[in-house]
């Protein structure tokens, strides 16, 4: 038992089956039919912002171009799947494969860059490719953007907008538990030294050039990944939508939710893109201000919790421990020193 | 729509609409009490797009409550549910869930904005709701004899195409124009109209110049400096909002003397404030009219509207939008009489006859017509406040018939 | 040398979170005096320096400088009033020259000539840093930008002068130079509180001591009676036998 | 103690010289170690030292000459041919001289960084966690548990590295590079900011690196207890160019070292 | 020739408005070590303010602008005292993010306090133009392009001639370091912060007559900045500074003599800075920050 609370797929796989419950919940009346598709929405975000978190958080680089790599899957996968009228299965390979190796030809131009003058030249890169969303209409559908319908598996199986809902989530699951093998391992390790030093990195073996090409490629599958899920979801892929507002969204993601947190990616997430839609916009003496209530809590969030809200459990460990905990000869106890540590330490973040 | 095909039944089931389909229903349709109708909208009430969305809203709502002031319709009082999409399709998809199938509204009044019509537009249809008013001109929105589920919605507004058809025919019919210029933002405003120009240019056999800007830029210069070289006739501001006064600026500031026509969005005194003095006789800058303005109806209507609205939004051209919007909802219920409000009766009211816009034209959604408004007028500016009807409500035949 | 405290720490305590890194010491400086402040890693000294220098605020006592309270002082205000640090692990501006570096420590000297003098005095000290004074101070050796921390702190005509570990990555030449350096500036009346791992040599030095052990003082005295004090040299100072 | 007598080379550095502007860092630089030996390079500040261990490293390219390692199966490498990344490869590891550690993660996770170049998984076996990645994985942990050991740090390994004292994270570095299985291990001022009775220690490890993992090892370093304790052989160098090789006793009486260096009264006995 | 003159000089009155934007960019950077992306939407702001006293309560221009001024400083002051210093922890990109969370709060502030409705603004200079070579020019452009140089070379003669140069260098550097060598960080910090803001009214004051004021008309101006900023080198004021007025000439050439240039010329435009860029990581004006280990 207390192995499988500590198991941490296990914390993935139920996180995803209270997510799996919401459909029903909504069917019983417990909560809005729109609260799952919010839901829904919010855990796509999750997905990109999640490769966002690898890049940035575990490799220290920096991207404002995640919106635009996320847009360029949805138009791909909404051209495949609509104009070509090919399966979707090929229009996700297509989706993914594509932005992926651009994604990875902005690694190799990232081996220039440190800082914000990787951020802009992503961004840069992005609103090229807005300016051909816009304008290469046969393709994107220009200004009025390009539609598409819910995803059709294996040929035959019309998803309705429930059972999209599901393989949202069930990808959500395994992604979390792909990043979770991928990052607490041998590369999690390569690219957390690769940000931390990278003179060290270097010494001890780590090819920086290898590294960061895997982080942005990763940073784009997840994104691309997104872009489809989103595009068959949300059923427009809308040109403006990819703009500088969304990656920065993203970033904010991570930063409200906690760097090389995936649980955090996903509290973020809900912070950014569910907290007014759930709990602001209902409240009839917030609804005509929401961006003004969730602009404040963004800056008290990161005031009060500068490394993330997926630190609250450290400080609710702390909390209890603090309690009933045994104190060392300086009067600390244990959990109190790990705390106190991550917080003193300033990260070591670029930009 | 590529999407068409994409049944939601799932959500169907339960949020009424099979009440309308099985025959001899009695039942009302969902949002129906004996003494209420629940309708609603999402809409962009915040952000870059709140000064066209918030008293476009305020119009609808104030128009509402003039009705159900006056006892409701046939007794019952309409209730208006509100939510901000932030003109972000996700939203907006999540916002149209929540109106009909959580809040159940009997129809939606007022649709707002491109990307959540977009989003949305296949939704409606599956759903069967009734979707009176567009507050966009998209293309989708168009269809010349609608059938089945595409009678639902319910288009008001011109399409920009045809605004773009019109434009180019006042160019050519009203102004003698040769060779024309179009300045178009790259939305789907701008986009939409330049395709409806360059159709009715070919069809007539006139030249014309095109160059793009983008939406909400603060510098046109290029694109204008672009179109003077061209030494066109006449100029089409294919640009809606922010856009439309930088461009004129810029037109002035480059000595274009060529007069110009730009969209019936942009015929608000806000929009004539922020340019006459700038102009100072240059040219003459002309709009496109859907309202009449000087009409004793539309003085009526508007006096009313003020009444009722916000002092904040009196004369407000968006929230005459949001009024006109509420209008054409009430008119389809009140046609309906003792009849059981079914979505399948309201609209065949709605398609019984044409329906009288408070503020001069009228519109026809009979035999499924689903165009939005064919006829406009046409003014100019005279004043910083001033947009003065030089020429009355017309269709594009009309104006040509006059060459 | 003249008996007027011109640093009185009281009763400092400092807490770094839960931490408490100086528990409840005291120490005295007098004008002119060279103090040292030894002990094992950790044990409190740079803790102490940057309580002085206002960078750490105590969580309890007082810091008088020349009678006036300290401890509530912004950093820079501390500095204008007369004490200057070479921190713990350089801290210099690497993206600066040395140059500018050097500028930034006389930031609160006013007269042109003065700024002057105080650049003839430091090259005087370290010669390599004038060779090298356009060259951007993250390319400078260790004990190159060891020299320029303590340089740029001597910049500024400080009345106390802070070193930790001055000693730290240089050669023995320098080394011994250090400690001379101190000596003249010591005799010219700067008051100087000294942070050193070579107790030996610091003692030679040194008017005063204080030894730290985990955040308290546990011993102190006369720097000569230290340094013939048995129990000290083994426990902290390691065998130093001369 | 004393290096094998069949002096086989372990590195051999020729010629080298380095200039950056118009300053000559290193200048005609040679030197040789044998193996499993400690070397000892010594020189004032500035003297470039460092910048020769960066350029046996290849942080940087030197201008000129060459650079050889020869490993314990007697395979010779030039290593100008490798990039920096490379060079554990063949088995050599350094620390630096102002701490290079990742501060936000614990000690532990600094120090399996070390294993890096001993595990070689391949990023599909990492991404669906396979067994013999998590077999890789717990083996490393255990190595590095023993290696904390070692350096009586092991009491420390959970928390947070970038907080710790210096003397700590000088021996985190050292942890870190023997988690390489390293040949010639590089030292850049090992000793700096320990106290005497730290220090004395320090030497006492060193050693038994040598002994108990087989290594080679370079250091730089300004203590000279420490460096005429425990190196075998030291080479002195002053503004880049080499002015004495020999052992501790002929470098201490060498009148151009202690002119440049140790200072005329050569202060140890 | 003549149209090229015209488009020389509209280029160069833009790139004023740019190149202070970027001013302002840099300063916060140079300070406050965060990119500040809430730049236009405090420019925004503080425009908004000084549109409504003139278009809603009748001031002239010239009275409304000091109003504007101080009520920009007021902000900078408050934001740094509220906000930024209490960010220490949070690193530069959580202080990105704080200045996102910015741009929320007064995109939702300003309609609450000046209404939903776009206003316009006068120029500096009503009325006049001029003709040179044959290109109409108004005096207000010139104008524009004189103020924004004069403002900028102010600004670099005090950075230049005074410690604050250093100041601001070292406070990015090293903040508490440089407190230790008495720099007042945190009034350099606020006093930037302020300067900052002001900088961005008054590229909004300047660009607004051109277009209107809305919650986002400065939103362009700033990607154009920060542009700039890069392509110029954070290293530099100067260098941001020149890039902005590079980056508007090049980018109205290639806009107006480009077949189709008005669709493609902004993306050519990226993809030759993007190239700049490559070349030159550390901005034009950059040197390579030099490692040492
Ligand atoms: N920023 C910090 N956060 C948390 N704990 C700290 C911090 N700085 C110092 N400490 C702790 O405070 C105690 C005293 O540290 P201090 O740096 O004053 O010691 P020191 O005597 O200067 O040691 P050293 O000889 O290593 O320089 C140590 O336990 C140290 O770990
Ligand atoms: N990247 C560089 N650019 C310019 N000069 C450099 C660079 N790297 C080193 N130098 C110079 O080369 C010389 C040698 O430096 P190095 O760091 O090797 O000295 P060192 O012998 O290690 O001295 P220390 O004992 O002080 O650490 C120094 O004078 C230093 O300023
Ligand atoms: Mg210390
Ligand atoms: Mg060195």
């Amino acid at each position: 038992m207390k192995k499988i609370i500590k198991n941490p797929y296990s914390h993935f796989i139920l996180l995803g089956l209270v997510l799996l419950t919401l459909p029903y919940l909504a069917e019983a009346g417990a909560i809005r039919n729109s609260t799952v598709t919010v839901i829904g929405t919010t855990i796509i975000y999750t997905i990109a912002a999640l490769g966002l978190n690898v890049l940035l958080g575990f490799s220290g680089l920096i991207s404002l171009g995640t919106a635009g790599f996320m847009g360029l899957a949805a138009y791909i996968s909404a051209y495949v799947t609509e104009t070509m009228a090919l399966p979707f299965e090929v229009a996700v390979m297509a989706a993914i494969g594509i932005p992926t190796l651009l994604g990875i030809l902005v690694g190799i131009l990232s081996l220039k860059f440190e800082g914000i003058y990787l951020g802009i030249a992503t961004l840069v890169v992005a609103e090229i490719l807005r300016e051909i969303f816009i304008n290469v209409t046969p393709f994107t559908g220009g200004a009025t953007g390009a539609l598409a319908g819910r995803p059709v598996l294996a040929g035959t199986f019309q998803l309705n907008r429930i059972q999209t809902y599901y393989l949202i989530v069930v990808v959500m699951v395994l992604i979390f538990i792909l990043i979770h093998n991928l990052t607490k391992g041998h590369l999690g390790r390569a690219l957390n030294a690769m940000r931390g030093s990278e003179a060290a990195a270097q010494a001890m073996g780590v090819n920086i050039f290898k590294y960061r090409l895997i982080a942005f490629g990763i940073a784009t599958v997840l994104a691309a990944v997104s872009g489809v899920l989103y595009v068959h979801y949300v059923g427009l892929s809308y040109p403006t939508t990819w703009n500088l507002m969304l990656s920065l969204d993203f970033l904010a993601i991570i930063v409200v939710g906690g760097f090389r947190s995936i649980f955090g990616t996903f509290i973020g997430s809900f912070i950014i893109f569910a907290m007014s839609e759930l709990f602001l916009k209902p409240i009839p003496a917030l609804a005509n201000i929401t961006p003004l209530v969730k602009g404040i809590l963004i800056i008290i969030f990161i005031l009060y919790y500068p490394n993330g809200l997926a630190n609250i459990k450290h400080q609710v460990s702390h909390w209890l421990v603090r309690r009933k905990g045994k104190r060392d000869a300086f009067g600390q106890t244990k959990a109190e020193k790990k705390n106190l540590t991550r917080a003193e330490v300033r990260e070591n973040d670029t930009v | 729509g590529n999407g068409n095909d994409d049944t939601d039944t799932s959500a169907g089931e339960d949020t009424g609409s099979s009440d309308t389909e099985t025959e001899e229903s009695v039942e009302p349709a969902q949002g129906i009490t004996d003494n209420s109708i629940k309708v609603g909208n999402s809409a962009a009430t915040s952000g870059a797009l709140a000064p066209v969305g918030s008293p476009f809203n305020a119009g609808i709502r104030a128009y509402f409550e003039m009705v159900n002031d006056d006892g409701g319709v046939h007794g019952r009082e309409i209730e208006f549910v509100h939510t901000d999409d932030e003109f972000d399709p996700a939203i907006g998809r999540a916002a149209l869930q929540t109106l009909v199938e959580d809040e159940e509204v009997f129809a939606l009044v007022g649709h707002f904005g491109t990307p959540v019509i977009a989003a949305t537009i296949d939704d409606i249809k599956d759903y069967g709701i009734p979707a009176v008013y567009f507050a966009a001109g998209i293309g989708q929105l168009y269809n010349a004899q609608a059938e089945g589920s595409d009678r639902v919605a319910m288009p008001v507004q011109p399409i920009y195409t045809t605004e773009g058809e019109m434009m180019l025919s006042r160019a050519v019919g009203d102004f003698g124009a040769e060779k024309v210029g179009v300045i178009y933002t790259n939305d789907d405003a701008g986009l939409d109209m330049l395709k409806g120009a360059e159709q009715k240019a070919e069809d007539l056999g006139v030249e014309l110049v095109s160059e793009q800007v983008p939406a909400g830029a603060t510098d046109v210069s290029a694109a204008v400096t672009s179109i003077v070289n061209e030494d066109v006739d006449f100029v089409i501001g294919a640009a809606i909002q922010n856009t439309i006064p930088t461009i004129v600026k810029a037109l002035v500031a480059q000595g274009s003397t060529a007069d110009l026509i730009t969209s019936y969005v942009n015929v608000d005194a806000s929009i004539s404030q922020q340019i006459w003095n700038d102009i100072d006789g240059q040219f003459d800058v002309y709009g496109n009219g859907w309202v009449d303005l000087e009409s004793e109806e539309s003085l009526e209507s508007l006096a009313m509207m003020n009444e009722w609205i916000d002092d904040e939004y009196d004369n407000n051209v968006y929230a005459m939008t949001g009024w006109i919007a509420g209008h054409f909802f009430t008119e389809g219920m009140d046609r309906l009489g003792d009849e059981t409000p079914t979505w399948e009766a309201y609209l065949d009211a709605m398609e019984s006859e044409p329906i009288n816009n408070p503020f001069g034209g009228e519109i026809d959604f009979g035999d499924g017509q689903r165009v939005g408004t064919q006829e406009m007028n046409l003014s100019r500016i005279e004043g910083s406040t001033e947009w003065v009807v030089v020429e009355e409500l017309k269709s594009i035949e009309e104006i040509l018939g006059n060459n | 040398m003249s008996r007027e405290p011109i640093l009185e720490i009281k009763n400092l305590e400092v807490h770094y979170g839960p931490i408490r890194a100086l528990k409840a010491i005291d120490i005295t400086v007098y004008e002119g005096q060279v103090v040292a402040l030894l002990g094992a890693n950790g044990a409190g000294k740079t803790t102490t320096l940057r309580t002085l220098s206002g960078v750490v605020k105590p969580t309890n006592g007082t810091i008088l400088f020349k009678g006036e309270r300290l401890d509530k002082l912004a950093p820079e205000k501390i500095t204008s009033s007369g004490i200057s640090q070479s921190p713990e692990g350089r801290q210099i501006f690497g993206d600066l020259t040395v140059e500018e570096n050097l500028k930034i420590g006389a930031y609160i000297i006013k007269s042109k000539k003065t700024l002057q003098e105080n650049f003839k005095k430091v090259y005087g000290y370290f010669p390599v840093l004038r060779e090298r004074k356009n060259q951007v101070a993250s390319t400078l050796s260790g004990g190159e930008q060891q020299m320029l921390a303590i340089g740029r702190a001597l910049m500024n005509n400080p009345k106390v002068l802070l070193l930790d570990e001055p000693s730290l990555g240089l050669a023995p030449l320098l080394v011994k130079e250090i400690l001379e350096i101190v000596n003249t500036i010591a005799k010219d009346g700067v008051t100087v509180v000294i942070v050193e791992q070579n107790a030996a040599q610091t003692l030679k030095i040194a008017d005063y001591a204080y030894v730290l052990e985990v955040g308290s003082i546990s011993k102190e005295g006369e720097a000569s009676e230290l340094m013939n004090d048995s129990s000290l040299a083994e426990a902290y100072l390691g065998t130093v036998t001369n | 103690m004393t290096p094998s007598k069949t002096k086989e080379l372990a590195l051999k550095i020729e010629d080298v010289s380095i200039a950056f502007g118009g300053l000559k860092a290193v200048d005609n630089l040679s030197f040789a170690i044998e193996r499993h030996e400690i070397f000892g390079l010594i020189g004032p500040n500035g003297a470039g030292k460092t910048t020769i261990f960066n350029c046996i490293t290849q942080f940087y390219k030197a201008d000129s000459g060459s650079i050889h390692f020869i490993n314990a199966k007697g395979k010779e490498t030039d290593l100008m041919d490798l990039s920096v990344h490379e060079i554990i490869d063949e088995g050599i590891v350094r620390t630096f001289q102002n701490v290079e550690l990742i501060r936000e993660l614990s000690i532990m996770d600094n120090v399996l960084i070390g294993a890096h170049h001993v595990m070689k998984q391949p990023l599909l076996g990492q991404l669906f966690n396979r067994k013999a990645i998590r077999k890789d994985e717990a083996e490393s942990r255990e190595k590095a548990e023993k290696i904390l050991a070692f350096l009586d740090i092991e009491h420390l390994k959970d928390l947070i590295a970038g907080s710790q004292p210096y003397g700590v994270q000088k021996k985190v570095e050292i942890a870190r590079t023997l988690m390489s299985d390293p040949e010639l291990i590089i030292l850049d001022e090992p000793a700096a900011g320990l106290n005497d009775t730290e220090t004395k220690e320090l030497a006492m490890r060193i050693k038994q690196i040598r002994e108990t993992y087989q290594t080679t090892i370079l250091l730089v370093e300004h203590d000279m207890r420490l460096v005429m304790d425990i190196c075998d052989h030291i080479c002195a160098i002053s503004f880049g160019k080499r002015i004495a090789v020999g052992t501790p006793k002929e470098i201490q009486s060498n009148p151009e070292v202690q002119k440049a260096y140790l200072g005329e009264e050569g202060e140890l006995e | 020739m003549a149209n090229f003159i015209g488009v020389f000089l509209r280029s160069l009155e833009y790139g004023s408005f740019y190149a202070l934007s970027a001013l302002s960019i840099i300063l916060v950077y140079k300070t406050s070590y965060t990119t500040n992306f809430a730049q236009a939407t405090l420019g925004m702001f503080n425009t908004f303010l000084v549109a409504t006293l003139v278009m809603r309560q009748g001031w002239s221009l010239y009275a409304a602008i000091p109003i504007g001024i101080v009520s920009a400083v007021i902000l900078g002051v408050l934001i740094d005292i509220v906000i930024i210093r209490r960010a220490t922890k949070a690193g530069p990109v959580g202080k990105q993010i704080i200045t996102l969370g910015l741009i929320s709060v007064f995109l939702g502030l300003t309609p609450i306090i000046f209404g939903v409705d776009n206003l316009s603004l006068p120029r500096f200079v009503s009325s006049g133009t001029l003709t040179i070579m044959g290109t109409p020019f108004s005096y207000n452009a010139l104008f524009n392009i004189l103020f924004g140089i004069f403002i900028m070379l102010t600004m670099f003669a005090t950075i230049q001639k005074t410690k604050i140069g250093l100041a601001i260098r070292t406070t990015a550097s090293n903040e508490t370091t440089a407190r230790i060598m008495g720099v007042p960080t945190k009034t350099v910090t606020m006093a930037a912060w302020a300067v900052a803001i002001v900088l961005s009214m008054i590229s909004g004051l300047m660009t607004a007559p051109y277009s209107s004021v809305s919650l986002t008309f400065m939103n362009d101006v700033q990607i154009t900045a920060f542009l700039a900023t890069v392509v110029g080198g954070f290293a530099t004021f100067h260098g941001p500074v020149i890039a902005a007025y590079g980056i508007s000439v090049l980018l109205n050439i290639f806009q107006v003599y480009m077949p189709s240039g008005t669709i493609w010329g902004k993306p050519l435009l990226y993809a030759v800075l993007l190239l700049i860029m490559y070349f030159k990581p550390y901005g034009i004006f950059g040197k390579q920050r030099l490692k040492k280990v």
